[in-house]
């Protein structure tokens, strides 16, 4: 993977987060406290206009200076989060030519632990994680069974998709929403939404021709 | 959605602007990463760090000065700060007894300060403010919530901190005070995130949502409009159980400090209203209350709502209480 | 409408107790006629008594104590209060050096004022205070409305007062305070009287009343919202005007007071961008500003909105403005 | 005129003010403050209760125990002129047994005077004095010509009305709507609509059989 994949990832993700502002902004109303959208928004657009510094890094690099960007500009909860997500991802990341998809996903897979271990969190706590730690889990097992990039895409995709939902019927436990009890079931979690978008930003791009 | 505003973007930039202009005999600000910290630095005492989302002002730019905090790190409306933000304040004042940190329990603020924290290269200690006796299941999650008591937390520890305390006695204090306070609000319309231009919530013609968070987070129940005397009952019994729960003794000769906070958009009228109920409601149940703060200290934008803190003296902190201190939203004795 | 009330008839006297409990150490009050007055009354000084219609909090109870008030006559919400609580306060308090009453200037507030002087046999003085520049024809009127700009006079006389000063002395600066400052208030929504139970006016959502008056009067003009920069500068243009038009003259080493007052519902943070705002266009006007306040002072209930005042300072009123207070809702320097 | 009559015309007054509580509100708050209804509410209330206090006095000094309690109970406005009205009233009351109707024509001129005084107010100001000073004026003119009471007492109906009507198209140069300049036209007065109301009140008892 190349750099020039992960500036036009952003642009995706940027973009998807745009388009979905409705069921963002409203998800988090309902259950939190309503800034996730505007707090996307700005983080999307501030590692954007990072393109002329990125162009020329390493994929590692880049991934790092993501990290550090998101950590200055998005706040809130998610910012910590997203931004170990990428700083640990990019300590993994396999050197240019060795970005095969297996290492790929056990980057992935230490940006999901960085953010279990920053925020003391794990599976059914109704957070992003109920659709990154399934994600993670999967992208190994498929890129060990060495299944194609398309199929592992779709895979994704799909598995980001079915975390998401589940977190509707979930009480919290983590986050704004662990005040909730029982009203927060029904709802789904504002950062699970955006991890499903930003993932099927990336794989939708992979796919593409 | 009409607010006092520019551009969506300029919202918070300005207003802090605004702040450090009015301010300008007490505070200074720093742009890019934003924090404001006092004019004249003192040097020789821990420095007191606060910060959280905006929105609820005065808490916390309105507690920098004399007698309280030396920074506070503005995130965006309802957003923490970020880690940078807390870096740079700490890396302007220096000091040599270290840095306190003071965070309302949030998960964001938690994490964002606890990231600066690691990265900061000069001793430090954090205290977490958790206050909120709202949530009722507090114990199976993250934990309570930090509010109005924070207020209480940064008088006691900013007073003592200006004596010269070192970071460990600084931070102790400030956990008995946290300990030894609980509060409750209730919301009777909801408030409006500038960049969101509509309501967090709704709540109808009467309803009202009891145990509400200063950012319009839902709380225990939603209930009808009653008379003030209901909702206050509710509170002060929902704040002494809490202090059953938290196994705080009531002495015969106690004393309790009550605070009455608004969230912005009820007037002082309904909160001495408030205040008068309260007092009722407590005297019944053999609370003596000695010092007491109304108004508008932790707000929720435009909120309409109010909170009841109560919070059990000792000596030591109805002294660091009493202090002198000069900031732009609480001021006495100087 | 949502409020913190009991019954509707007991708002006001529940509201003035939870005052007087929350202050003990200032205040106290008395029953049947309703006054405020200071717990330590002084001696050998001019009594300084203000009052008006509730629903305007902290004005004008929270301003009695120390360096201000003596006491304060509050009448039901938005209701000028009537002569008996004056002749009560003036009786209850006894100096040699007589009673100056502050007024705000409403037909109803000077009539029962007046009513009030006359049948007192204390020596006595009135300032009526009408620091409005909103009514544009108040020439033909029977004048123009004393609104946040009131506190400043209650500021500066109460400061002189405690010198010893007399009657007449107290009275002249009250009145050069008033002449030296104008305001002009905006709303964004309308405020809801208790009693009443729903909003004085209404204004679409996309409306503001420029001009409007601390109870909701409609004032110079209704506009469409427009971004905060556009509302202050009119503010500040009509402020500017009234001053040449009172011939005001500003000498090179002017000094100016900007007070940005709430109306009850406008968060802090929009106050403090609105202070930004005036300044900015301010010192474009070439006016030096060096003393503020920012806050909600005089408010309309639960009013959205706030107001712009400017008071054009001299050695003796920058003086009397920075002098020692102690009141609930102003203290400074003791 | 006795007492009794006093008494019953309190009630009618407070019956006739709690019947138009839409009307007199929503005037106030058109182009006053919204609390003019509450104020005549209360005001009405502290006089009918004070009915075993005044039973026993004569007519001249229930009137004036009323402007006294009045005074302490209106406050705004109407408060301190409608006190005076009743006060100076009651010092030109006529004796007992001489009550004819110009002597009381006389007394209720001078309460309009009183009113007109404290208030530095004329005709023409968009205040209740545009009900009170026609009806004070009828109310001599009918009675110097001998009317009878019943012809007396629809003439001022009928006038009050006519001078209620017309603070409809005046500019106020008084009281809380002199700020508003053209937009007080099309409104009613409010303090001119409990006038007319007062005295529709108290000539519909004094028609009464
Ligand atoms: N401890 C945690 N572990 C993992 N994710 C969390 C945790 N706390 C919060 N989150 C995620 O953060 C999201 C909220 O982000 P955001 O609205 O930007 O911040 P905030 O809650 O501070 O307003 C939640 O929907 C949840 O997915
Ligand atoms: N100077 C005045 N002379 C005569 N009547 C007046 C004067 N000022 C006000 N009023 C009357 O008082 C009425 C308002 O009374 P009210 O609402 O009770 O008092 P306020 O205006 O203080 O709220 C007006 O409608 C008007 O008729
Ligand atoms: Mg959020
Ligand atoms: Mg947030
Ligand atoms: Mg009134
Ligand atoms: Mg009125």
């Amino acid at each position: 993977m190349h750099t020039s994949f992960i500036l036009d990832a952003a642009k995706a993700i940027q973009q998807s987060i745009l388009n979905n502002e409705a069921a963002l902004e409203s998800l988090d109303r309902e259950i939190g406290d309503g800034d996730h959208y505007i707090n996307m928004k700005r983080g999307a657009q501030a590692i954007v206009s990072m393109q002329e510094e990125l162009v020329s890094l390493s994929a590692a690099l880049a991934l790092n200076k993501i990290g550090l960007k998101l950590l200055s500009t998005l706040g809130g909860a998610s910012g910590p989060l997203l931004a170990s997500f990428f700083m640990s991802m990019a300590k993994q990341w396999p050197a240019a030519g060795k970005a095969d998809l297996l290492s790929i996903a056990l980057a992935f897979d230490a940006g999901v632990q960085a953010i279990m271990l920053r925020g003391k969190a794990g599976l059914g706590e109704k957070t992003m994680l109920d659709v990154l730690i399934p994600v993670s889990q999967q992208f190994k097992q498929l890129a060990e069974k060495k299944q194609t990039k398309a199929f592992i895409c779709i895979a994704l995709m799909e598995s980001a998709e079915q975390g998401l939902i589940n977190t509707r019927d979930l009480i919290a436990t983590k986050g704004r929403a662990a005040g909730l009890g029982e009203r927060a079931m029904g709802h789904l979690d504002p950062g699970a939404k955006s991890c499903q978008l930003i993932i099927t930003a990336v794989c939708q791009l992979a796919l593409a021709p | 959605m009409k607010k006092f505003i520019n551009k969506l973007d300029d919202v918070l930039l300005e207003s802090l602007s605004g702040f450090a202009e009015a301010h300008a005999d007490i505070v200074k600000l720093a742009l890019d990463p934003h924090f404001l910290s006092r004019k004249n630095q003192a040097l020789n005492k821990v420095v007191l760090i606060s910060g959280g989302g905006s929105g609820h002002e005065p808490l916390h730019v309105g507690f920098i000065g004399y007698g309280m905090l030396d920074a506070a790190c503005p995130g965006h409306v309802f957003t923490s700060p970020t880690p940078d933000q807390m870096l740079a304040a700490a890396q302007s004042i220096s000091t040599n007894k270290g840095v306190l940190f003071i965070v309302k329990n949030y998960a964001g603020d938690v994490m964002n300060f606890e990231m600066a924290a690691e990265m900061l290269n000069i001793e430090n200690a954090t205290i977490y403010t958790s206050d909120d006796c709202a949530v009722l299941n507090s114990t199976y999650t993250e934990g309570r919530r930090g509010v109005a008591g924070t207020i209480v937390v940064e008088k006691c520890v900013g007073s003592l901190a200006e004596t010269g305390a070192s970071l460990a006695e600084c931070k102790a204090l400030g956990e008995k005070v946290n300990q030894r306070t609980s509060s409750i609000g209730v919301a009777l319309t909801s408030c409006t995130v500038p960049a969101a231009g509509r309501p967090t919530f709704n709540l109808a013609e009467d309803e009202i949502e009891m145990g509400v968070g200063i950012h319009g987070e839902p709380g225990r129940r939603r209930l009808k409009m009653q008379e003030a005397d209901a909702v206050v009952k509710e509170c002060v019994e929902a704040i002494l159980a809490d202090w059953q729960q938290k196994q705080l003794s009531l002495t015969e000769q106690h004393e309790t400090l009550l605070l009455i906070n608004g969230f912005g958009a009820t007037p002082l009228m309904e909160l001495y209203l408030i205040y008068h109920s309260a007092t009722k409601l407590l005297k019944q149940h053999g609370i003596c209350i000695t010092r007491s703060l109304v108004g508008n200290y932790t707000t929720a934008l435009d909120m309409a709502g109010a909170s009841v803190s109560l919070c059990l003296l000792d000596d030591e902190i109805k002294y660091h209480w009493d202090s002198p201190v000069h900031t732009a939203a609480m001021r006495w004795k100087c």
